[in-house]
């Protein structure tokens, strides 16, 4: 049997015997969750040749599994941080009751991501999409009654996705009787212009949705923030990736051939854009981390979707890499966020701070999935927005580098926001008690920390990768020639040895914080939020004196006026509408029979009147 | 001749029932204005030439289906409600 | 061959005529008596339509007279397969319904049980015969068994469901009449084959007004939109099972009678363009009346008739394709719509008005119900990977190759609306609490595993369809082949 | 309003049903050309193989023998939902309705018609296959006899087991015999008992049996729905 | 003459089933009370049979009954009307009745439970 079957039976199995394995014992239920992801992983990683499919009929559906460089890349992210995620679940998790239920459903979405990634039939990338977009659902759904409107939100969008991508795939296969991708890559420079056209879109539209692109990313922030951290992490981390996963095959594939192909990048780019403003600028105002982190994810997209959107070679390398970091450094980051919430109940800014003495290991792998998120060195972070402002500059989008500019800069607020709001600050006497999360959380945060660390020193580990990928779609050999299309780097030579600058740059920059952590530390007078004697002024016990309260609240007043005008009421309010419109509709049926015998009349005589017409 | 106007005749009356059973208020006459129906729809199968359908009309319209019909009367009202009450409103109002 | 299609009929009228005296012996025989029936002819249907998969079609004469002049009982894949089908089904209904409600008395139980076992005679009658006068007497007694049904529990508003049901079903039966009779009188037969094979010869206005009653009637039953006033009602207040017996079994056999007529025994030009538009109002209408829905089992109602609407539509295509897609569907409703009507029953067990509110957090009390319902809502809206999904996936593909794309486009987002309705329930009964007043009822044994095995059933298409697609796909080609049915039935002497 | 719009609906309804069967024509041969209706057929075969003198009997219970069995099922059916729908858990007999108050005249007369009554029933029914009439009239005749003693007395009661049994015994002999042509011949409902000679009492092989059988069926079924609904005493009835 | 006045019968006879059995939709859809619209159901029946009987026959023809003196006096069948009509409407009778009496058990019950036979106020099930 073919080791991509194994794959898939381990994870269904594993799914299935983890729920069961609850009512036996907590941790087998434990042990067997972790076995039936990390094994699979394994086998992926070690038995899986690429290159190699496996064909099988379903129904009278010839389906291909297989892998190729590409998705090889995205695997790495999915299982990669499906595995790590799946060891700090273990950890968040304890003492909760649906164990069974989340873990069933986070070993099915996994499961569905591989598949999506094995997949080299419509069909079975539908499949596989929609088993990633229920279980993710009902892990999002997790948290009881209050996220049921934004659950349904969730699978609304999605399913709007699918379906416009279910209408795409049947309409590929009436023109080329397959459902196989290599055979739509093939005929489709030969569809007609409308087919070309629509097929994109709504191929688009389902990848879109995923990856929360602009109108339709108004499910993100709330399933983002609303479900169970550990798993939210690999939902912003590794899920969306997969709509830029299908995203670019879509651009590469199909869009490249047409003409038109220049105004669908254009405006993906732009929407991209639009979509990292929106949510840099929504992402400050939040006083929730979780939140907070929902809307970064939502901008952190926006800029990779511009760099797959506008396509050279670099400005994909930038946004493949980017995607790479985006799923480390957000992953660790929600990570992080649930390690706080586990550890004190609540991850509002405004209640909790000062953890740094208490948690210092998140605080350790917080600060630099921050760094790498703000996109400062010497973390990998840097290095993917130093290609994406080139490529974009490089292709003359110099408007859009304002654009992303602008996003990337205002992101500092929020970074600072997060970094200050959790671990700096007084110290309350409410949080005394909190202790650093348990070890299998702390170990998976730590472990991608490193790995940001890593790859902002040598990101050709993970840029070779990507340019593999590329070149299986078809892209020339752009990694060895990365630095000569550099302009910058270019003007500094040929051949700079990037790592001595980098580390130069931080080392100076860790020396600094050391000299001021040490001078400071004498001089700290720990004090609560309540004891403001200086200011003569004695606060009430329920008034919230945290700085974080009303924090950049002159930027909340430049910004209020484009905020007020959000996406999410427009849908809300359309979404209203259709309701009133069927509450209306279905009073059809007035409850009197004789009004349906009269309908029965008025069908018949409507049909006598138009015989006509209709026979 | 006489053929003529027995059917002219019966046709009239069955359509004059039917129309009293319709109208009439007091659901006692309707029901035995649709057993008168069904006797003239006896004599006329007889004419039809269907005997078999003429006999067992006989037996089960004009006979049964009436009886049935007066034993629901017994059972529940008499007389045919005016359709105008306040209820309706009531329920149209909610 | 170890029976004929007459038996489908002859067994279970014996088995009701006898079950009263039986009933005298022992109390309980009236009970189990319909089951081993049913299960007998289970077996019986599977064995002849391995028999027709591996032979063709038989076709049964009655009384000893050949085709034109008497009626004939034609076993072919599809009427096979819908036998298959509904007989199993109506096995489930009868092992779910088995001590449903405890403490029913003799008397009642004798007739749910005939009257079950009547309305699943009926519908296989429907679906077996080869001649419109005797569809008619099985519509009929379809239609009586049917009103008896919904009008089973007393105390509820049962009783004014089945007269709005009694009323439609007479207006529809004045149609059915009216319509046999212009074929007849301009034909001279009444026999199916017999009537499609001169159908060519008849008058086109007369052709098209008997079309048009025929659609109107059967319409009635199939709940079609102006004509599925009672569907709702009647769905809600029969007991559940039945619920799912009018979901699984009757609605299936009208549906075939309108496609019989549409696909073998009418030639006009337009008719399915007009199966496209009466079921694509159908399905908007229902699934958005299904929306704003209170009561549970009305939401299921209104969302069965929309997936006949959706089965109507996949006809209207026309093709073999869109047959095969509407068969699917039909299966896959089949035995989904039950699993909801069975799971749904025990969710709101002790209500007595079966508010959409009453099955808050009941996965606590009724685990395997609660997911039993979950994996039924979750197929039914098509989601990969179960039974629903693959049956979207052959209609779409209908769609597509017929160019149906504004078709395809309304089916997908009345999907979404679909989905919504049925998440909210979902998560009502795994995430609310419960009503401090209502008390769930654990699932008897007997109901728990019909309720498994229609799960499995839904897995296992889900994961295998090759399971059914290659008998469905027989069964499609027989619909589409008109002559060879023509000339199946006529040649038998 | 409705009235109106019900009344415009109806018109156009009427009008094209009209129109159609006045395009059909009536007394005159209607068949479109062409076509040889199964009515000649039916015709010719009554007198020839089935020895049957009333041909809406050789179609009722032969040639169509099977809409009949469905028929006769219908009329099951419906006191069985009868029975269902009007199920209450019986007290006491004698609480039915009574529709008047019956003078000892009428008592008397009814005595003496019920087995006039119950004698001309079983008459049309047993020769069924030779004049008009048959099991479904006979039936009905004898149901009306029935109707009569439940009128005129108020205490009078018919058996509920003893209908039943009929009823049953009915309706297994209709299958049964079904069966046993299935066993003979072949098919369901075959006519396998000989001809006889046309317009005798013994002709047309099982179809006297069948019609019997039916005439016991429909009298017991008709008894049953009137007792039942008779029954039923109004209980809101102020 | 004759001949005249049976043309006109042509339309007499089709043309008052039509119109009963248009009186009976009227009375079941239009009618408030529940046993008027059992009536009028019942008044479509009626029409309904004579329209199907009336298909049937044929002038001058004889039931379909091979009696004696038919035997020797025609010798030829299609001097019959149509017994096919018949038999059909034998079971069309008996249906409805047993519809009819479904009715009645029902619009008993309803009357029961709401103590009106109004259908405006027997309105529960709706939307």
């Amino acid at each position: 049997m073919n080791t991509i079957y194994i794959i898939f039976l381990i994870f269904l199995g594993g799914a299935v015997f983890t729920y069961f394995a609850g009512k036996i014992h907590k941790v087998l239920q434990d042990i067997l969750f972790l076995v039936s992801i990390l094994v699979p992983a394994y086998l992926f990683f070690a038995n899986v040749e690429i290159g190699q499919n496996v064909n099988l009929t379903l129904g009278g559906i010839s389906l291909s599994w297989g892998i190729n460089y590409f998705s090889w890349l995205f695997s790495l992210i999915v299982l990669g941080l499906g595995s790590l995620a799946a060891i700090y679940a273990v950890g968040f998790m304890k003492g909760e009751k649906r164990r069974g239920y989340f873990y069933f459903n986070f070993i099915l979405s996994i499961m569905a991501m591989t598949g999506i990634l094995l997949s080299r039939d419509l069909v079975s990338f539908f499949v596989f999409w929609e088993i990633m977009t229920w279980s993710s659902y009902l892990i999002t759904i997790y948290n009881g009654n209050k996220v049921q409107s934004i659950g349904i939100k969730y699978f609304v969008f999605s399913a709007i996705g699918a379906y416009a991508m279910l209408m795409a795939i049947v309409m590929v296969h009436h023109i080329t009787g397959s459902f196989l991708i290599g055979d739509m890559i093939h005929a489709y420079p030969a569809m007609a212009l409308s087919m070309q056209i629509w097929i994109p879109i709504m191929f688009l539209m389902a990848f879109g949705v995923k990856a929360a692109m602009m109108p339709l990313h108004v499910w993100a922030p709330g399933a983002y923030s609303n479900a169970p951290m550990a798993y939210t992490s690999v939902f912003s981390g590794a899920l969306s990736k997969m709509g830029i996963y299908g995203m670019t095959l879509v651009l590469v594939t199909m869009v490249n051939h047409i003409p038109q192909g220049v105004w669908f990048r254009e405006v993906l780019a732009w929407l991209g854009g639009i979509t990292a403003v929106i949510g840099t600028l929504w992402a400050i105002q939040q006083d929730d981390a979780k939140k907070l982190l929902a809307y970064s994810s939502v901008a952190q997209l926006g800029y990779i979707i511009t760099g797959i959107a506008i396509g050279t070679e670099l400005a994909m390398l930038a946004g493949l890499f980017l995607a790479v970091m985006h799923a480390l450094f957000k992953g660790t980051l929600f990570m992080v966020v649930g390690a706080i919430e586990k550890q004190t109940g609540t991850s509002n800014f405004t209640e909790v701070t000062g953890l740094i003495r208490k948690m210092p290991w998140t605080f350790l792998s917080a600060l630099l999935a921050i760094i790498a998120l703000a996109g400062i060195p010497p973390l990998g972070g840097f290095v993917g927005k130093w290609m994406l402002y080139e490529s974009l500059i490089t292709s003359n989008h110099y408007l859009l580098v304002i654009v992303i500019f602008f996003a990337s800069t205002a992101a500092f607020l929020y970074c600072y926001k997060f970094l200050f709001g959790f671990f700096m600050g007084q110290e309350e006497k409410e949080w005394a008690h909190v202790k650093e999360a348990p070890a299998v959380m702390v170990l998976p945060m730590l472990i991608m920390a490193l790995f940001m660390l890593v790859l902002g020193t040598f990101p050709g580990i993970i840029l070779n990768p990507i340019n593999h990928g590329l070149q299986a779609l078809g892209y020339a050999d752009s990694y060895k020639h990365l630095w000569d299309t550099s302009i910058i780097l270019n003007s500094w030579g040929n051949k700079v040895v990037l790592q001595p600058i980098l580390y130069s740059i931080a080392g100076i920059f860790l020396f600094f914080i050391a000299f001021l952590t040490w001078k400071g530390y004498k001089n700290t007078r720990f004090i609560s939020t309540k004891d403001i004697s200086s200011s003569g002024e004695v606060p009430k016990e329920d008034e919230n004196l945290t700085f974080s309260v009303g924090f950049m609240q002159p930027f909340y007043r430049a910004v209020e006026p484009a905020m007020r005008r959000q996406i999410d009421k427009y849908y809300n309010a359309f979404a209203d509408g259709l309701e009133a419109t069927f509450e209306f509709l279905r009073r059809i049926y007035t409850g009197n029979g004789q009004t349906y015998a009269i309908y029965v009349i008025v069908f018949v005589v409507v049909m006598l009147l138009f015989k006509d017409f209709l026979f | 001749m006489i053929y003529f106007i027995l059917i002219s005749i019966l046709l009239l009356l069955m359509i004059a029932a039917s129309v009293y059973s319709i109208v009439q208020k007091d659901l006692l006459y309707a029901v035995m204005a649709t057993g008168i129906i069904s006797l003239i729809l006896s004599i006329l199968y007889f004419l039809l030439q269907a005997p078999d359908v003429a006999l067992t009309e006989a037996a089960i319209g004009v006979a049964l289906t009436t009886i049935i019909f007066v034993i629901t009367i017994r059972n529940t009202v008499r007389m045919e409600e005016e359709g105008e009450s306040k209820e309706k409103f009531k329920s149209a109002v909610k | 061959m170890v029976g004929t299609p007459v038996l489908f009929i002859a067994i279970p009228l014996m088995a009701a005529f006898l079950i009263p005296l039986l009933g005298m012996i022992w109390k309980e025989l009236v009970r189990i008596v319909p089951g081993l029936v049913l299960t007998y002819l289970l077996i019986l249907s599977i064995n002849l339509l391995d028999h027709v998969l591996a032979h063709g079609p038989i076709v049964e004469v009655i009384a000893g007279w050949g085709p034109p002049i008497g009626i004939n009982l034609v076993f072919s894949a599809l009427s096979g397969f819908l036998v298959v089908l509904m007989e199993f089904l109506g096995l489930l209904v009868w092992a779910y319904s088995y001590r449903f409600k405890r403490n029913v008395d003799y008397e009642p139980a004798l007739k749910y049980f005939l009257m079950l076992m009547m309305l699943i005679t009926g519908s296989v009658g429907i679906v077996l015969t080869g001649d419109i006068f005797n569809m008619f007497v099985f519509i009929e007694i379809t239609s009586i068994s049917a009103y008896g049904l919904t009008a089973f529990y007393k105390g509820r508003n049962s009783a004014e469901a089945s007269f709005k049901y009694v009323m439609m079903g007479s207006v529809a039966s004045t149609f059915l009449l009216l319509a046999i009779m212009i074929i007849y009188a301009q034909l001279g037969t009444l026999n199916m084959a017999d009537i499609a094979n001169k159908i060519h010869l008849m008058n086109p206005t007369l052709k098209i007004v008997s079309y048009i009653f025929f659609v109107t009637a059967l319409g009635i039953e199939a709940e079609i939109f102006p004509l599925n006033g009672w569907a709702p009602d009647a769905y809600a207040e029969a007991p559940g099972p039945v619920g799912a017996a009018f979901a699984g079994i009757v609605v299936k056999a009208a549906v075939y009678a309108i496609i019989r007529y549409t696909y073998t025994i009418f030639d006009l030009s337009g008719t399915f363009n007009f199966l496209i538009i009466i079921g694509m109002i159908t399905l908007i209408i229902a699934e958005t009346a299904a929306i704003r829905q209170e009561k549970l089992k009305r939401m299921l109602a209104y969302s069965s008739i929309g997936q006949m609407g959706l089965v109507m539509v996949a006809f209207g295509f026309g093709t073999e394709e869109g047959v095969f897609a509407a068969l699917f569907l039909m299966l896959n409703h089949a035995i989904i719509k039950s699993l909801l009507f069975f799971s749904g029953s025990y969710l709101t067990y002790n209500s007595t008005d079966k508010k959409i509110s009453e099955v808050n957090g009941m996965s606590k009390f009724l685990p395997i119900t609660s997911l039993l319902f979950a994996l039924g809502a979750f197929a039914i809206v098509g989601l990969p990977p179960f039974a629903g999904f693959w049956s979207k996936l052959a209609v779409m593909t209908a769609a597509a190759d017929s160019n149906m794309i504004l078709i395809m486009a309304l089916v997908l987002i009345v999907s979404v609306v679909e989905l919504v309705y049925y998440l909210r329930v979902v998560n009502r009964v795994y995430f609310y609490k419960k009503e401090a007043d209502v008390k769930p009822k654990r699932p008897t044994v007997n109901a728990l595993i019909v309720m498994i095995t229609l799960g499995a059933i839904i897995l296992l298409v889900g994961f295998y369809p090759d399971a059914v697609t290659g008998l469905l796909h027989k069964a499609s080609a027989g619909l589409m082949d008109k002559t060879q049915y023509i000339h199946n039935v006529l040649s038998v002497r | 309003m409705k009235k109106v719009l019900v009344i415009l609906l109806l018109a156009v309804l009427g009008y094209y049903t009209a129109v159609t069967f006045f395009d059909i024509g009536f007394g005159q041969p209607h068949f479109v050309a062409g076509v040889k209706p199964v009515k000649d057929i039916y015709l010719a075969k009554t007198v020839k193989p089935l020895t049957v003198s009333n041909a809406v009997t050789s179609i009722v219970v032969n040639f169509r023998g099977f809409d009949t069995l469905g028929e006769v099922t219908v009329l099951f059916l419906a006191v069985t939902v009868l029975g269902s729908v009007l199920y209450k858990k019986r007290h006491a007999v004698g609480e039915r309705s009574v529709l008047f108050n019956a003078s000892s005249i009428v008592t008397a007369g009814s005595k003496l018609l019920f087995p006039a009554i119950i004698l001309l029933g079983a008459y049309v029914f047993i020769h069924g296959h030779l004049s008009p009439g048959g099991g479904f009239q006979g039936g009905v005749i004898i149901a009306t006899g029935f109707l009569l003693m439940l009128l005129a007395y108020e205490n009078y009661s018919v058996s509920h087991t003893a209908l039943s049994i009929v009823e049953s015994l009915a309706g297994i002999t209709f299958a049964g015999v079904g069966l046993l042509g299935f066993m003979h011949g072949g098919t369901f409902l075959q006519n396998f008992l000989p001809a006889g000679v046309l317009n005798n009492l013994f002709s047309g092989g099982i179809i006297p049996i069948i019609y019997i059988a039916v005439g016991f069926k429909v009298a017991a079924e008709l008894t049953g729905v009137i007792y039942t609904v008779l029954n039923e005493k109004g209980e809101s009835n102020g | 003459m004759d001949s005249t006045l049976f043309s006109y019968l042509d339309y007499a006879v089709y043309g008052t089933a039509v119109i009963v059995m248009l009186i009976g939709f009227y009375g079941a859809m239009v009618k408030k009370s529940l046993l008027k619209i059992v009536i009028g159901l019942s008044v479509i029946d009626s029409g309904l049979n004579l329209l199907i009987v009336a298909i049937g026959y044929y002038k001058g023809g004889t039931a379909p009954i091979f009696s004696q003196g038919f035997l020797e006096n025609f010798k030829s069948v299609s001097k019959m009307t149509d017994p096919v009509p018949q038999a059909l409407v034998l079971t069309a009778i008996v249906i409805g009745f047993g519809v009819t009496a479904v009715a009645l058990a029902l619009v008993i019950r309803l009357y029961r439970h709401h103590g009106t036979l109004n259908i405006d106020e027997i309105k529960n099930l709706k939307w």
